[in-house]
């Protein structure tokens, strides 16, 4: 079991022919994602690893329906692509660019919300049905299916998790990356939400990081509504307030969005916080022992 | 990219958005010439660091001859580490009352949002919460008339200054869209007998979308080597410890650095060199890493969309090339493993798989050294 | 029974304070209307006929929920009123100025759709379920409960077919008044659905005119999905081409939209079509009769 | 409003749309002007009515003599009614192709929708159906690149035609939106060898959304009394009859007409006075019929928001101030009917409360006089 996206999502490639694209469309298909179709502008007829290649979004659902599209798209060509996905009536978008302008990203939003699509990213890894699915950029050697359901802020650091997870021959149901941009379109929330009611998921790990609220909405929603062990690791405990981290997100302006702030948060709701990366598979044991 | 006040001032005119009459100078002289021309003037340190007026950036001049002497003491000062090259030299403004507004946007709600206030004119931090009202705009709405009554309605205003916000709030609300602003902030705007003034700019422009505003200066308020991560588009923070850190991605690069500091170590900046990046670039990265003489140098590489073998090329390109004499911990796995592992090899370059082996061999080879 | 709203319908006045808006508030009220408030912006705190007044229909909304909202407001100014009633979450909008831009109009319609809101009008006379609510400009005498539905794009002719049935002791369901501009809310199809599904009603009355395709798209829908007797009056058929008779719609250009493709269309699906409004009562009894 | 073609493509030209160079020109000379300019000219005539090239309204002229004898005939013809006091003279362009294209707002989807089909230069009624490509555009959406490309697609078009789409239509689309145009109209688009170039201009703006264009011309190709009219806010459309007809709402004046011719009468005119009319503007409508000399009049009140009373005593106030001797034919229902009817009364008029009854009395009149 998985949520969002299982062996059955038809999956489009926004910028199939690209170098990004086109390697990451291999390396999907090998993880057995089912790739129906790509969309390359003027590119229409070539085949990309032997999918095949439309010139417009709806040139490829009126071939084959989509229910999930991943672009790899120049951000400046972004927004584009994406209200394009969505006025195809596709309902699952993973933006993987990163440097979407955030006032684009808003417009995006504000049509996911109209059209009822969910948006993973921008700025992110994207998400996999472990043992399913993959629609994403991850390594597919650490995404082996298993108990433990994934959300996380960070791209690298999620891999770091997962594949000491991995090492203890603990698999997952789905791994979410949120996307690291100001503006995404899933947040904490939503995600634990499915995991709640998602069968195979018995205990989630949450990988946050300082910077904005996420991490503590996300412990007040899991005190109120969650019955499943969460385990969580935040980064950023040695950043000094006021630089801003990489992510758009990964700043402590004003006190706010604090380590401590965050871990006092998650502790409150019953969420034990890793030291070290390499702690938390041990935690998970523990959490789903109980 | 945050603008000075006087940027954020000249692109408040151009949206017709009020702003007191006023000259940028670039010396004592033209401060004293603005003042006989303005009469009682106030003059203001175009700096971005946000206390100027405490730390004494801003001064009132009631003559000519004061003017220049405050511009001659303001152009002398340092404020928040850099002197100002322009002053703000402007009309004094009669203020009956100061507001805080600012548009930004909400993460969370996905959708920017209008911030008011009535208690303007200090720390936006200092206003009580349930004195400032948020209103999340639909972008597929806009900044409707609407809206604007109901947030005065909630703030308790009516008549000629609701009518002053029903002109002003969709001015600074089509600033904020068009010039994609990440924050357009007026502290204070000022109810003056003449309507409202912004007697303040803050405005910072989203740096994913300078492309498309080819007309905005570009503003360099920063030390030379951030000016370089930024020409090598890397993620880059100076900090204060002895071990230079380079990984790739932002979260595992702060994970790295807590991960030193839980160590007992300390790192010597943040350095996230993205994801995919190609051997020329990386061995900038690196360069840059050299220039700040670290103690040590930590490489910490989990290679999804970057591959090991690239990383590591361009490690033993830039040992070959500068020469790297200081000790390093390099950790490698992920995409294109073995390959790197062997190119480092053949360096005669040791590399972990653990992050937690690296770091703590990079604090052992910090003690040691 | 009727269609749309009925006499739990919690209605708010926009523009209450105004010539049109009080005098019309205080003939709903004389036909039974619910009203629960209006908005004045700067006259909160005064009363309409009894009706509380607020400053914004945030502050109404917030005294007491509201179902449908009717606007008195000038055209220049209709469009933030309208959206405004949408941003408060009601679901039913009647539009009664002319002259609204027609840009306006298609921004209210498309965060009407988004609001999934119902809006009647622009331009329109509003509508009414008969002996229950009214919410609208039409004189009360003569809408009086009883078995046929009426809908119809311009506003006093529709009074003057109601007017005949009346005089027949023929009652009405409920009666909707399209509005006469180019972009308007409701079609003749969206109220044909409903009065098809409405079990009060037995029979119903389309008045149109000449001009666009509204009488063809619905002549189509009768035909494909209704079971219930339609009996029409067009007006127009004396209308040269080329000239603009007062309406957005009424227009025949380029050979389109002419009285007789509407006829014929019509006829073909069973609908009789009256050549007098004085015959409508007689058609509705023939039809009623089989 | 229909703008001249003229002013149309001063809007396109505002909005970086290519058009032909050109100049405006009131005489022959300034004609013969332009042309020596110019060198190939195009000399169109600026009216309002759509089949100016069958009737002869526009020109080629290869010399600036020719130019000058082409302008003084088109300055004398008579084309829709109405004199030329403008032609555009224009560069001929090099034409490849000629493509249609138009935005107009479709009723039904209640949204914008662009039309493209590479049947140009025809009359659009023309253009088969099959190929016209007709796509709705989501207002909170806006016309974006990629609706463009899918227009593109469904045309069959790519490469560098697709570019000058992708350029151009989202312009268009800025101009139709800002401009409250009800429809923008470019036919022919031409592709010449520099691109696409706006070979003609149909632009109509939304009467209602005049205000908003302060900017704008006011356009005035109509009889004095459809100006009156205009000038009334009244609907009202000159016809062959004999009875005046004045009535309030489209729908129901619409049906009096139909009723007039059938029981055999003709009407003069179409004249809806809208609802809720006060005294003056009623009588200042009746003043207008009035002035058309008709033989016979007939009013058909069904009062709603419209008054019977005010509707009265308009009527017997303009009877006693102008004297009205032709053969009237009233009705009357609705709100404060029996006042009206009293007033009606005082005055010395019968009236019904049948409208069939009114209308055949009305034509019996006819019959009579």
């Amino acid at each position: 079991m998985s949520i969002y996206i299982n062996d059955q999502t038809r999956v489009l490639v926004q910028g199939i022919t690209g170098n990004q694209g086109s390697f990451h469309t291999g390396q999907m298909l090998k993880y057995g994602t089912r790739i129906t179709g790509g969309v390359s502008p003027g590119k229409g007829g070539q085949t990309v690893e032997g999918v095949p290649v439309y010139n417009t979004v709806f040139e490829a659902v009126e071939n084959e329906p989509v229910d999930a599209s991943i672009l790899f798209i120049p951000a400046p060509f972004a927004k584009d692509a994406a209200l394009e996905a969505l006025a195809a009536g596709i309902k699952i978008l993973v933006l993987i660019p990163e440097h979407i302008p955030l006032h684009d990203a808003a417009d995006i939003m504000a049509q996911a919300r109209i059209n009822n699509a969910v948006v993973v990213g921008p700025n992110t890894f994207g998400l996999v049905s472990s043992g399913a699915s993959k629609i994403g950029i991850m390594p597919n050697q650490y995404f082996i299916p298993g108990p433990v359901g994934v959300v996380s802020r960070s791209g690298t650091l999620c891999y770091e998790i997962v594949g000491h997870l991995t090492e203890n021959e603990i698999g997952t149901t789905t791994v979410v990356g949120l996307g690291g941009d100001r503006v995404v379109g899933l947040h904490f929330i939503d995600v634990l939400k499915e995991f709640e009611s998602d069968p195979a998921t018995k205990t989630v790990v949450l990988v946050g990081e300082i910077g904005g609220s996420a991490e503590e909405e996300a412990a007040a929603f899991i005190k109120s509504s969650m019955t499943k062990p969460v385990v969580a690791y935040l980064a950023g405990k040695s950043a000094p307030p006021g630089k801003r981290m990489g992510h758009a997100g990964a700043i402590i302006e004003r006190g706010r969005g604090t380590f401590e702030s965050k871990v006092e948060a998650l502790n409150g709701a019953g969420v034990k916080v890793a030291d070290l990366p390499g702690e938390v598979p041990a935690l998970v044991k523990e959490a789903a022992g109980k | 990219m945050k603008l000075y006040e006087y940027l954020g001032k000249e692109l408040f005119a151009r949206y017709d958005i009020p702003v007191p009459a006023g000259r940028v100078v670039e010396s004592a002289e033209q401060a004293e010439e603005a003042a006989a021309e303005l009469g009682e003037v106030v003059i203001k340190s175009q700096v971005l660091t946000g206390k100027r007026g405490k730390a004494g950036g801003i001064a009132f001049a009631s003559s000519a001859g004061e003017a220049r002497t405050e511009a001659e003491r303001i152009f002398k000062m340092e404020l928040g580490g850099f002197k100002a090259e322009k002053l703000l030299v402007e009309e004094k403004i009669q203020i009956e009352q100061e507001i805080y507004l600012a548009l930004t946007v909400d993460g969370t709600a996905q959708k920017p949002v209008v911030l008011v206030s009535l208690d303007g004119g200090m720390d936006v931090e200092d206003v009580p919460e349930e004195r400032m009202i948020r209103w999340p705009v639909d972008v597929t709405v806009g900044l409707q008339g609407f809206m604007v009554r109901e947030i005065c309605r909630q703030l308790g205003v009516s008549g000629d200054l609701q009518k002053e916000f029903i002109k002003l709030l969709p001015r600074l609300y089509r600033l904020f869209r068009e010039m994609d602003a990440e924050l357009a902030e007026i502290n204070p705007l000022a109810l003056t007998p003449g309507g409202l003034v912004a007697a303040d700019a803050k405005v910072t422009i989203d740096d994913d979308a300078l492309y498309r505003h080819k007309d905005l200066p570009r503003i360099r308020e920063k030390t030379d080597l951030e000016l370089q991560a930024e020409e090598l588009d890397l993620a880059y923070v100076e900090l204060d410890g002895d071990i230079a850190v380079m990984a790739n991605g932002a979260g595992i690069t702060m994970a790295t650095l807590d991960m030193v500091q839980h160590y007992g170590g300390t790192p010597a900046n943040f350095l996230d060199f993205g994801g995919g990046a190609d051997v020329e670039k990386t061995s900038q990265s690196l360069e840059l890493l050299l220039g700040t003489d670290p103690r040590v140098l930590l490489i910490n590489i989990f290679g999804g969309i970057t591959r090991c073998d690239v990383v590591a090329e361009a490690f033993s390109r830039v040992k070959e090339s500068k020469g790297i004499d200081l000790p390093v911990s390099f950790r490698l796995v992920g995409t294109n493993e073995a390959e790197g592992r062997a190119i480092l090899e053949k360096a005669g370059i040791k590399s972990f798989t653990s992050m937690e082996e690296a770091v703590s061999h990079a604090v052992d080879l910090l003690k040691q050294s």
